[in-house]
């Protein structure tokens, strides 16, 4: 896709973007490393253009449902950074009250909906949450992100079958990095070309080089389209790679350093920016201007997370369950 | 006392379906053959005519799909109401109950809820063998999050549901197949149960018998027997299993001083070892005898009728506890 | 499928299995009602074409693994029809001393591996099995049945990409009735064709008139002989029809009794004896002494079911653990 | 006493693998990234160089189908080790454990055995939050047909898995991801520990304080803090949760008149609710003071440290309660 010149502020929203999630990954990687981050860490690195493409595609009321490793997606649908960095700090001020951290990032009010740790079991809810907009006749597509690990999973083909059946707007993207966690494609599925699952229930679906942010928002676009005219789902396959390690535990034994450095030279954030100054959406001056507010925004968030408080002990078992138990 | 009228068990469960579906247009039933089949034990039947395919779905064999299907539909502002067949299968859909219902509201930090109910058809007594006999009430009652309802008496099957459904948090029925074609009486005005209290089913002053689902009937039974032989027990259905009515039957024991807990599900690891502990902890000083239980046989259940029947806690068994308890 | 005239008697034995199913079941309904069997019975009734051509084309150290509508499965594996009876009636003289009933028939000595009653659940288990096969060398093939309501479930999904991915030697039979419970293909998948799912595990699949026991044994042969040349699995789905209700509490709203009749016109029995006798590989007479035989060994099974004894009940927790801890 | 060497909790429960792969040449692993990956916690690091691909399989994101087929390999004559990466991806399997690895050899009148063995690492303590910290020891111990281990020493880290080998019967073994970098002390001659039998871990005349897992070790720490106090805590390490080995707990709370039970899990429905019942039944004469239990709190685990902290017993929790049903 080109981006049309009237594009330009577009082009710099989404390039801030992208580095946004960059810039702050490689920071709770950092405050990781001095335990103000603990718990499981999944970077998104190398796999931004994957959420920034397909949710740019999505209005703000349609529903997104994650994995544990969806930094990047609470980012770009418009949480704020601050209050993100302060779940991943367990502080009360965070989007999960501090309860979720990193793995279960959540916000109602932007219709993000976490944040889910057990492999392939948010896709069902995807599927319920894409019948309740088709009972209640609200415009509304659900997305759903999960890797190509999980699509070995049960719950992937009763949930593909459901939306099929059913025939709801649920945009399925599998983030297909290769590896689930150390398991590489080919060890975990017998058909490797993942988009012809779709036919075998019935569902359209289309493959996209995921490291290219502009084919990313076009396949998007295109499927987005193709669900709000038919109400049906889609399955979109966005080929993509992590350069950094499945979680904070990993010593990457399965996989050559050489392999990720050819990957590397794919890396979604120059190539879009380049793209951009190619095009004359972008100056160079624009683009440090740029990484200065990412760094700047960045920043900030690690100080509302650093000044956030940690929630009173005696509030252990809040939430277990509602408050007003009769609604 | 008012009017009353002769009804089943099963058509209990049905009218409170009904009505569900009357009064709230975003409650829906969904569920393996709840629609065209009739559903399997003819609970439903008849309401797919009377609302329409899209108030009742059939859904495809996929428990863990539907059943995460049904908490994405409540997490979306509908009422789903979630028939899983059979208990047995319940095990499927297991971790979106435990992982998802159960967890979202506090893993959120109180911002999701999941008000979905969810219906499971359960119990021993139709010689369907060791697969299709589960009594999973211990599993559910052990998770934090759940509320977890065993209807043991028509009274339940009738108003239970209402309440449920007006939880914001998720709700999990037990039902059970062997009482279905029971009939009991029911007041002809409407009638309203809660889902937070135990209920005593009989009062008594010798012992109190603590119990629920289908093991309520036979404890009445053996209750009524032991009158004969001069022996008054109370009847106490806990009714929910979880968050359970300590308070209930802590009462109980410290006006009777005696506990008997009966329950079908094997006996490890169960709810009235959960009941035993929690009287033991808090009225100890109150018991003139040990606590004692009758439960489940420890194996899985084997498809002769005499076996069967040996797996389980029959009224004699109760009767014979009793006694020895009062009459060492 | 021509059967060659040399087989003669090949032909006169598939008749008097295909016979035997359907009377032995007919027999079985008739106790229910006087409640000699109990708990749930499963019909094969209509379909008995399935279970007798794909069985005959395995050897007979192959595993078998069937659902709780088992009994023509194991009838054709060999199981003795006394046995199998005094299994309904709960007598411990039967196949799993009288402790499984109808829905959990087990043969060991004959490889034959239930009889599970959890739609779907044997699936990985028969991946096992053919898994273990590879590991010992063994040059057995795991054969699966289950029907089309199961491929709706998790399982079937894992155990085909399993099964495909470690290249181990499964038979997958489908066998679509095109009814679960009340529930029919077209409300269970949203792709109703279902050898198209072979592909998307990379597996060979075909479908084949489960209605004609010449066509099921062809196609179960060249199916059998795929998989004993590549070492890989194989999806057969088989379309039939079952004529009686799912099980005995079934009231059969949800289909016509129109459609019942249309399919009983396909009726394999009639069909393939008829096929026979045009192929003048069996006569009348023989016909007729085959239906004797048949009736004579259902009454002798009836006999020794009710013969048998009921297993006292100290023996209950039997079984519970091996009586050998430690082997 | 002879010989002792130092050596991690991580490193004896891959010596015992090792032995295992090395003695019999049926046995394999299976499970995900127990291969390339080097393990989830590296506890399988480096046997696949070792070993080989057929011994050492990397499976799918498959949970029920690769439990499935550990099952169907066992049964068709092999030894499976099938590690469920962490005890919460189990309850995707549970319906195979349950309904077909516990339930076969009943089902099938004694035919047909199923000698599988499940690993699963588990516990509370790296902040995993809510779905990542469960404790289903209590699910896994309702269940019979298995035979459920809980390693919490070093001993049985590195003798459970020969015995459990040995068994015609399907064990679950638990192992505690917070203990994989402790270093313990084991003899240099080869370790037999059996999986019948609970095991004393210190000896005590005053209170019998009865756990398993990970918090054997919070227990032995509290009993030591006692001591100082002049208190003799006896600590016995349950180790079988299934089927339990009642005489040795009953056989403690005989000589020391008082019982705590120690769980990580959730208090109710628990482990530690059926061993309180049972020493009301068998031994209630015996108590100089009620059985009491510290349990886990009833929450679906928090991510922040202090409210996870606050989610488990803790060494403070048990020294507290043992003092107060001590010197009340
Ligand atoms: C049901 C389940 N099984 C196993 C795990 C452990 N686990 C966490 S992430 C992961 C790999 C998932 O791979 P993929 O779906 O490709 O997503 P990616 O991490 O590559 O984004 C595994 C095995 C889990 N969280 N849930
Ligand atoms: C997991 C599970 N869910 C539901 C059931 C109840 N049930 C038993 S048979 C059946 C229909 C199965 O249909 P299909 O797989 O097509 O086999 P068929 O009975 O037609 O041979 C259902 C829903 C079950 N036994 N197991
Ligand atoms: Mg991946
Ligand atoms: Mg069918």
């Amino acid at each position: 896709m080109k981006m049309q010149s009237k594009n330009t502020e577009r082009g710099q929203q989404l390039l801030y973007q992208i580095l946004l999630i960059r810039r702050f990954e490689e920071k709770a990687a950092e405050e990781y490393t001095k335990t103000k981050i603990r718990g499981f860490l999944h970077l998104y690195i190398g796999e931004e253009a994957v959420a920034t493409g397909v949710i740019q595609a999505l209005k703000d009321e349609d529903n997104i449902l994650a994995t544990y490793r969806e930094h990047g997606h609470a980012l770009v649908r418009g949480m704020d950074p601050g209050v993100i960095m302060a779940e991943m700090y367990g502080k009360q001020e965070g989007c999960s009250k501090g309860r979720g951290g990193s793995m279960h990032l959540f916000d109602k009010s932007k219709n993000f909906f976490g944040g889910n740790a057990i492999v392939g079991a948010h896709l069902p809810m995807a599927v319920g949450m894409a019948l309740a907009a088709k009972k209640l006749k609200q415009k509304k597509i659900t997305c759903c992100f999960f890797g190509e690990g999980a699509a070995a999973e049960g719950e992937f083909h009763e949930a593909m079958n459901l939306a099929s059946l059913w025939q709801v707007p649920v945009l399925f993207v599998c983030e297909n990095n290769l590896y689930a966690m150390g398991t590489a494609l080919r060890y975990t599925h017998a058909m490797q070309e993942l988009a012809k699952k779709g036919p075998s229930y019935k569902m359209a679906s289309s493959t996209v080089d995921g490291m290219d942010l502009e084919a990313v928002m076009e396949a998007s676009e295109k499927a987005v389209k193709k669900i709000r005219t038919t109400g049906k789902p889609y399955l979109l396959v966005c080929n993509t790679y992590r350069f950094r390690a499945h979680s904070m535990f990993d010593a990457e034994l399965y996989r050559d350093k050489k392999e990720v450095d050819e990957w590397k030279k794919k890396d979604p954030i120059p190539r879009f920016r380049d793209s951009l100054l190619k095009q004359k959406l972008i100056t160079q001056k624009k683009v440090d201007a740029l990484e200065e507010r990412v760094e700047e925004d960045v920043k900030k968030a690690i100080e509302f997370a650093e000044t956030g408080t940690f929630e009173p002990v005696e509030n252990l078992t809040k939430y277990v369950y509602s408050e007003n138990q009769y609604q | 006392m008012s009017q009353t009228r002769k009804i089943t068990y099963r058509e209990a469960l049905k009218e409170a379906i009904r009505e569900a579906l009357t009064e709230n247009d975003k409650v829906f039933l969904m569920g393996e053959d709840v629609g065209r089949y009739g559903g399997a034990f003819a609970v439903s039947k008849g309401l797919l005519e009377e609302f329409s395919e899209e108030r009742i779905m059939d859904v495809p064999l996929s428990e863990s799909g539907f059943v995460g299907a049904g908490i994405g539909a409540a997490m979306a502002g509908l009422k789903p109401i979630v028939e899983v067949m059979t208990v047995n299968f319940g095990l499927l859909a297991m971790d979106q109950v435990v992982n998802n219902a159960a967890t979202m509201l506090h893993m959120s930090g109180g911002q999701i809820n999941v008000p979905v109910v969810i219906r499971m058809s359960c119990g021993i007594g139709k010689q369907l063998a060791a697969q299709h006999s589960h009594s999973w009430e211990p599993y559910y009652a052990h998770v934090p999050g759940l509320r977890v309802i065993s209807i043991g008496t028509h009274e339940d099957a009738r108003g239970v549901l209402q309440a449920a459904l007006q939880s914001p948090d998720p709700v999990v029925i037990f039902e059970y197949t062997s009482m279905l074609n029971m009939e009991g009486e029911l007041p002809e005005e409407t009638i309203k149960v809660d889902i937070e209290s135990a209920k005593i089913r009989r009062e008594g002053t010798d012992i109190s018998i603590i119990t629920y689902g289908a093991a309520v009937n036979k404890c009445m039974e053996a209750a009524e027997e032991l009158k004969v032989e001069g022996i008054e027990a109370e009847v106490l259905d806990l009714r929910v299993l979880r968050p359970l009515d300590e308070a209930a039957f802590l009462a109980s024991v410290s006006r009777t001083h005696r506990a008997l807990i009966v329950e079908d599900a094997w006996r490890s690891v169960s709810v009235s070892s959960e009941v035993s502990a929690r009287i033991t902890e808090k009225a100890f000083y109150e018991l003139d005898v040990p606590v004692k239980r009758v439960c489940g046989a420890e194996v899985p259940i084997p498809y002769p009728l005499h076996l069967e029947d040996a797996s389980v806690p029959q009224k004699k068994d109760i009767v014979e506890v009793v006694k020895k308890m009062i009459r060492p």
